[in-house]
């Protein structure tokens, strides 16, 4: 009974947690925090997976959430700052 | 280092708006909470099918059985679909990304240890697929992540590959999957079906063909555009700036 | 209250918290991450309903429709942001057309 | 023996929320991107707990990817968020 009563402790957590963090992803200002968030999301989702006895699924998210997501995130919004930076300046120049 | 400010101007939405959209998805939630609700709390769904064919499906990973075999189907329409995404990415031209000269040691002596280790584990979850969690796609995506950690490290497709050998691969996983499917329509059966005493083999090949094809693809949508145009080539935009 | 109807409820404020920061915010990268929230809710409902047998091995064909999801997903995401990238090429703010500030 | 090891798996759970402050409040984008690795790693230890309770082999698996991708999100934003700034100033 212990055991059961732990794990439900342990879904309760996680789901609270998963809705936290969609939840601060989204309204973040911070672009790069935003994504590092999501970051956090996808593992945490990987966890819930597990949970539901979805283990084909935990290591389908796992390895697209670990090793593909962050990835793209993050070079795409390399590339999106360096070209509104780009755009600053030239407003800059324009307005002075 | 310098603090970075990455903060982007955006207005915030009025009150009234944020009010308005929250009161309306919480009604939403709410519905669908009920619908959900009031659904049995015990239901088989399709496992009773699925367990009593896995037998006949030539793997034992019930997963894997309604992959590659059951709802094929999915499979073989996701596999065009990735292609058209990928299409759809080199069509826009993409942006080159800005190489540096400089060669990181560390970064470079850990992507040699780790990218065989990659190939090595992808090629493990494509064989585990058979009969515990793992697969084409898993596989296929470790693939991709050993793509994405050389294109990281300003590694290059070698010009003699980015042509033809590079479509071939993205295309195989697609192509065998369809010949094999249409294959036993000659020998009176119906499109992807197999004959049980051959499952087992034919579900690995398609499933190795279509784990090259999603890992060469997925890290191509990493890279952005099409290696094989030159990357100092812009497209133009047609804005004058 | 079993895990089963736990996740699902999760899933579901996860699908309209996506969707609530889909319509709202106007940067089309924070746009793109409540997609892939809303996205994550749906799977998890549809995976949430497929445990509900019990002590029994849960259903396959929801895991399966969903690892197919996963990885349709995470394409899409990518032509996004390259669609993303694009608009930002070409009109220098990474928003759609009318939401566009001069 | 499996009531303790979920006691610990539930801990480790607790110690990762505790972790989301940092990646919150960061201040720099390399302590947040830390935090995040450093969850990648308690969900590692969380998975391997949770494979011998439940008993489930597979998901040593799971922990296995995660313990080897978890390199990608690091390079990534060591090679396309973070060299480029300090270049930069």
């Amino acid at each position: 009974m212990e055991e059961i009563s732990i794990l439900l402790l342990f879904d309760v957590l996680v789901g609270l947690t998963l809705v936290w963090l969609a939840w601060q992803t989204l309204s973040s200002l911070d672009l790069f925090r935003a994504i590092v968030l999501f970051i956090a999301f996808g593992l945490l989702m990987a966890l819930a997976w597990v949970r539901l006895n979805a283990p084909d699924v935990a290591l389908a998210e796992a390895t697209i959430g670990a090793g593909l997501t962050g990835a793209l995130f993050l070079s795409a919004l390399a590339q999106l700052s360096a070209s509104t930076k780009r755009k600053d300046e030239e407003n800059k120049i324009e307005n002075s | 280092m310098r603090k970075i400010k990455l903060k982007i101007l955006e207005k915030k939405p009025s009150l009234f708006t944020r009010l308005t959209l929250g009161i309306l998805m919480f009604l939403l939630a709410a519905s669908l909470a009920y619908a959900v609700w009031s659904l049995p709390t015990q239901a088989l769904g399709l496992s009773a099918e699925v367990a009593k064919n896995v037998e006949m499906s030539g793997v034992s990973n019930p997963v894997t059985a309604v992959l590659l075999n059951y709802r094929s189907y999915d499979t073989l329409l996701e596999l065009g679909v990735l292609l058209l995404a990928l299409f759809g990415v080199w069509s826009l031209g993409g942006v080159s990304a800005n190489k540096s000269s400089f060669v990181n040691p560390i970064l470079d002596f850990l992507s040699r240890f780790l990218v065989p280790v990659f190939i090595l584990f992808s090629g493990y979850l494509l064989w585990v697929g058979g009969f515990a969690p793992g697969g084409a796609f898993q596989a296929g995506a470790v693939l991709a992540a050993a793509g994405v950690l050389l294109f990281l490290n300003d590694w290059q497709l070698e010009r003699k590959y980015s042509g033809f050998s590079l479509r071939f691969v993205l295309v195989l996983g697609l192509v065998l999957f369809v010949a094999i499917g249409f294959g036993f329509v000659f020998l009176d059966r119906v499109f992807l079906e197999y004959p049980p005493q051959l499952a087992g083999g034919l579900i690995l090949l398609i499933e190795a063909a279509a784990t090259l094809s999603i890992g060469i693809s997925l890290a191509a949508l990493f890279l952005g555009r099409d290696p094989s145009v030159k990357s100092d080539s812009k497209i133009d935009t047609g804005v004058h700036k | 209250m079993t895990p089963a109807f736990l996740y699902a409820l999760v899933g579901i404020v996860l699908f309209s918290i996506g969707l609530y920061g889909l319509i709202l915010y106007k940067h089309l990268l924070r746009k793109i991450l409540a997609i892939n929230i809303l996205g994550s809710g749906v799977f998890l409902v549809m995976v949430a309903l497929a445990a509900r047998t019990g002590d029994a091995v849960p259903d396959a064909v929801p895991h399966a429709m969903v690892i197919t999801g996963i990885v349709v997903a995470v394409s899409a995401t990518a032509l996004a942001l390259a669609l993303m990238l694009r608009v930002d090429a070409e009109t220098g703010q990474a928003v759609l057309p009318e939401d566009r500030e001069e | 023996m499996n009531t303790l090891y979920l006691a610990v798996a539930l801990f480790l759970l607790l110690t990762l929320i505790a972790g989301m402050w940092r990646i919150l409040h960061g201040p720099t984008p390399a302590d947040r991107m830390l935090a995040a690795q450093l969850f990648g790693t308690t969900a590692v230890a969380c998975l391997l707990l949770l494979s011998q309770a439940l008993e489930q082999p597979a998901l040593r698996d799971i922990a296995l990817v995660f313990a080897l991708l978890a390199a990608v999100t690091a390079i990534a934003f060591v090679k396309r968020a973070w060299l480029k700034k300090s270049d930069e100033s």
